[in-house]
């Protein structure tokens, strides 16, 4: 059945677009930002690839509260998880033959692909986050495919995996205030290696994290909601 | 007309579409979609207005905020349609104007 | 640095180890787990206000960066004493879910998750009220806005389900148009940071556009009036314990930002006529939501519209700002006042209002009568947090009413001292309809509990702390000073 | 030539998004909804941000794509009401 249209909505995002439209229309065409500043900062510590310098070092703190909401979404859709006896019910998937076929030749170059994202992070485009997803994404795809998780991919190894990623990251972040420093403050000397760390945890746990979002929620059974 | 303004305006359009779809349709799948388009077009409107730093490379601070507003948007989607399935497992409806008591829905 | 410079980031990350700890704890630990950290918070909170309040407000630069490029943690005076209230009503709801929560709950309430997800709110309302960034505020407010609606759906029920979806999609609506301000502030201004923010602002129609959508969705999270659409079936659907912390924090988390933009960031009259809107809306909402509150047949619909109503008072302290030195400080001392003392007796009121929904096997207020004689402790929370909540002293509620009176009048805008007093009344109205219920002589039967006494002594206790809370005042005003909010009356902290 | 370019992507970007959110077939809005992520990788290239391009790609559409999909499976299911949702639905009468 197609909505009506509703006149209450349709002012309210035609005025937000009103509002909005206006105000970028009047803004000045050129504008600096942080990047100047940014730019140089990164530079100073030899990152070169600046977006990945402001989302691990300069705002870092942002990432390990993202890191958490990932964390914390999966633990809030694993409580909504049906109960047992509807999930007995559910339809055995069937996963088409092209899906699988597919997948087992993607699986494996996914896998690489998300290495060598986090391998060119630090000077090109590329970096954690999008390595991250990429795992992530290759995971779902595994079990859309119908794969059945292996037997040593349980509920508990995904809940212990995350939450070393979440508990290893509280560490790298706490490890600068014995050192005379602020939380995630690396001192120069050690924050080659110590970024290097962060990007190989994020992108693991970024990776299981949004995996694992989609198997809570499609874990009928160990079928991983394959259609 | 420049650049940045297109792609600024565009994720202003996108935010209003989203904003409608959210309020207005009744699915609550489409709810989610509605929200996220309200994300993309938020995202538009940053690395669109974030193009605008002299010498041609764009800002990167709005290009961190934005890859922190996905990872975030796609937490809360799952949330939501996890919500979604949950509610229609116990009533067998996926909108919220319908009352679940008044049972013979659709 | 000493261990008390690292507090601010120590309260961040203790509760956050916490959740993450108890993911894959037993449950049995889980409990423990919960209990420890909320000691430690307790005791940071506690260590943090001290030395506010001996040394002044300061800054902590995560990454050692220090604004514009890192993100700095703001430690002040009203930070601390929400930091505190958290620590203190985080704590009773801690104490009180050991007993509400069988150790044992199967499929029911959420699988057990209810630690997890009840650690994760703590970590996010910690940062909220120390963040000093604009962008990170948005993703503390991710944080709260899944945890809570997480923890609304616990019980898994049809009625849990509707409210938290409606929770959740107000929450998206508020995140996404919050994160659209936060673009246009930036674009025009090209800062995140509240201080830098406030030191480069120029009138200018960007970063009024920006901030003015972050208010408004700050108010939709707030649940002010007419944005209050999602807050009672969500505060009520909810489990007891997580009712309480919505009712008494999470409101007011969004309200301290809030509070950060309208006063810290903006100087005065940046958004023409918007602390007016908002006292008129606070006004709206002190009416309304006591009205509503009225005419409620449920126990825990009525404590919620009774929040509807409470969250009103915070937002008179907008239309005085911009009066001078002496009322702003009056203003702001009143709303940190009532904020807190709202805050435990709301916690005091839900625990309560719970605890004889279980012991009478119902929610229906009409038919609780005669719980004076059966249940003689809980009829007690329900009046004492009652005396809070209509501001008679010598309650907390009593002397922020006072203080919003006499900034009132000194501002020369004497409406809104009537509306603080038809308030007053309209809240003596709905709390005497239910205690007159529960104060009547037709004894009705109440369920045998094996519950342990602290459901019902722990709220007692949070009630006549609320009701002795004025004698506080002081301490409050002195700590409301010291924050860069006074300097949109232009006074330097 | 550049700007026609600009130009007719965020056309097709705001077309796809008004198709995706208006049409009656949650399948065809889900798919729709895909393709909009597709092109928005496409934008950010153009926005110089490959970096949000990749992740667009990866979580905008793919991983938000497979839960949409998900859902709407589970969705398409007529639920015959559980014995354990009858008890909870009728406690809550109860309640009320």
């Amino acid at each position: 059945m197609r909505d009506r249209l509703k006149i209450m909505p349709l002012l309210a995002s035609l005025a937000a677009l009103g509002i909005i439209a206006t105000t970028i229309i009047g803004l000045p065409s050129t504008a600096p930002g942080l990047s100047a500043q940014m730019n140089a900062n990164a530079e100073t510590i030899g990152i070169k690839n600046v977006v990945t310098a402001v989302l691990l070092d300069f705002r870092g703190y942002d990432t390990l509260l993202e890191i958490s909401v990932l964390m914390l979404a999966t633990v809030a859709v694993l409580s909504l998880r049906v109960p047992p006896s509807e999930s007995r019910r559910r339809l055995t998937g069937e996963s088409g033959l092209l899906l699988g076929s597919l997948t087992r030749l993607l699986a494996p170059f996914m896998i690489v692909i998300a290495g060598f994202l986090v391998w060119v992070g630090s000077s090109g485009p590329g970096g954690a986050f999008q390595a991250g997803a990429v795992l992530g994404a290759g995971g779902i795809l595994l079990a859309l495919a119908g794969y059945d998780r292996p037997a040593w991919v349980r509920q508990s190894l995904i809940r212990v995996a995350l939450t070393i990623g979440l508990l290893a990251f509280i560490a790298i972040a706490l490890l600068p205030i014995l050192n005379g420093g602020t939380l995630l403050e690396y001192p120069d000397s050690a924050r080659k290696t110590l970024l290097l760390l962060l990007e190989g945890l994020l992108t693991l746990s970024i990776g299981a994290s949004l995996a694992s979002l989609f198997l809570a929620s499609a874990s009928r059974g160990q079928d991983g909601g394959g259609r | 007309m420049s650049t940045y303004l297109i792609y600024s305006l565009g994720g202003a359009v996108i935010f209003a579409i989203g904003l409608y779809a959210l309020l207005a349709r009744r699915h609550l799948v489409h709810k989610v979609i509605g929200a996220n388009l309200m994300g993309s077009g938020t995202f538009l409107v940053l690395i669109g207005l974030g193009n605008r730093a002299p010498g041609g490379t764009p800002d990167p601070v709005p290009q961190a905020m934005v890859l922190t507003g996905i990872v975030v948007t796609v937490a809360l989607t799952a949330l939501g349609l996890a919500i979604t399935k949950r509610y229609f497992s116990a009533t067998g409806l996926d909108d919220l104007d319908t009352d679940p008591r008044e049972g013979d829905h659709p | 640095m000493t261990l008390v410079d690292h507090l601010p980031a120590l309260l961040i990350i203790a509760p956050l180890a916490g959740a993450a700890i108890t993911f894959v704890t037993e449950r049995s630990v889980d409990r423990i787990v919960a209990v420890l950290t909320s000691i430690i918070i307790t005791l940071f909170s506690g260590m943090l206000l001290y030395r506010v309040a001996s040394g002044g407000a300061f800054r902590y630069e995560i990454g050692g960066w220090g604004a514009p490029i890192g993100i700095d943690l703001v430690a002040d005076g009203p930070a601390a004493l929400f930091l505190l209230l958290t620590a203190v009503v985080g704590t009773a709801v801690t104490i009180y879910a050991t007993a509400y929560f069988p150790k044992d709950c199967g499929t029911s309430y959420g699988h057990g998750l209810f630690w997890t997800l009840w650690l994760f709110m703590w970590t996010s309302l910690n940062a909220l009220f120390l963040t000093g960034d604009v962008f990170n505020v948005y993703v503390c407010l991710e944080l709260i806005g899944i945890s809570a609606v997480a923890l609304v759906t616990l019980k898994g029920d049809a009625d849990a389900l509707r409210a938290g979806a409606r929770y959740l999609f107000a929450s998206m609506l508020a995140a996404m148009t919050y994160l659209l301000g936060v673009a246009l502030l930036y674009s025009s201004t090209g800062q995140l940071d509240m201080e830098m923010l406030r030191a480069t602002l120029t009138p200018d129609s960007g970063a009024a556009t920006g901030l003015a959508l972050m208010v408004a969705a700050l108010v939709l999270k707030t649940a002010l009036v007419p944005a209050h659409f999602w807050l009672p079936t969500a505060h009520a659907s909810a489990p007891t314990p997580v009712s309480a912390a919505l009712s008494a924090l999470v409101v007011k988390a969004s309200y301290f930002a809030i509070l950060r933009l309208m006063l810290s960031v903006m100087p005065p009259g940046f958004i023409p006529g918007a602390g007016t809107l908002l006292g008129i809306l606070g006004s709206m909402a002190i009416i309304w939501g006591s009205l509503q509150a009225m005419r409620q047949t449920r126990i825990k619909q009525w404590v919620a519209y009774s929040t509807v109503a409470q969250i009103g008072y915070l937002f008179i302290v907008f239309p005085l700002a911009d009066s001078g030195a002496d009322v702003l400080a009056a203003a702001l001392g009143g709303v940190l006042l009532h904020a807190l003392s709202h805050g435990l007796a709301k916690t005091a009121l839900f625990l309560g209002a719970g605890s004889l929904m279980d012991r009478f096997g119902h929610n229906e207020i009409a038919r609780m009568t005669g719980a004076a004689r059966t249940l003689p402790v809980l009829t007690a929370t329900v009046a004492l947090a009652g005396v809070t909540m209509m501001g008679l002293p010598p309650s907390g509620g009593f002397g922020s009413k006072w203080q919003l009176v006499s900034a009132s009048i000194g501002a020369g805008q004497w409406w809104w001292a009537l509306v603080l007093g038809l308030g007053g009344l309209l809240a003596a109205a709905y709390m005497f309809r239910v205690l007159a219920v529960l104060l009547s002589d037709t004894p009705t039967e109440v369920r045998p509990t094996h519950a342990p006494v602290r459901l019902e002594w722990l709220p007692l206790a949070l009630a006549v702390a609320a009701l002795f809370f004025v004698f506080a005042a002081p301490f409050v005003d002195s700590l409301a000073g010291i924050s860069t909010i006074m300097l949109h009356a232009g006074v330097t902290p | 030539m550049m700007h026609l370019f600009d130009i007719l992507l965020v056309g097709v970007l705001a077309w796809i998004a008004i198709g995706s959110t208006s049409e009656a077939k949650l399948f065809k809005s889900i798919v729709m909804f895909m393709v909009f992520g597709l092109f928005m990788s496409l934008a950010w290239i153009r926005l110089g941000s490959p970096d949000v391009a990749l992740a667009e790609a990866a979580i905008g559409s793919g991983v938000t794509g497979a839960l949409l999909l998900d859902a709407a499976g589970h969705l398409r299911r007529r639920p015959t009401p559980y014995p354990e949702e009858d008890a909870s639905s009728t406690e809550e009468e109860a309640d009320a």
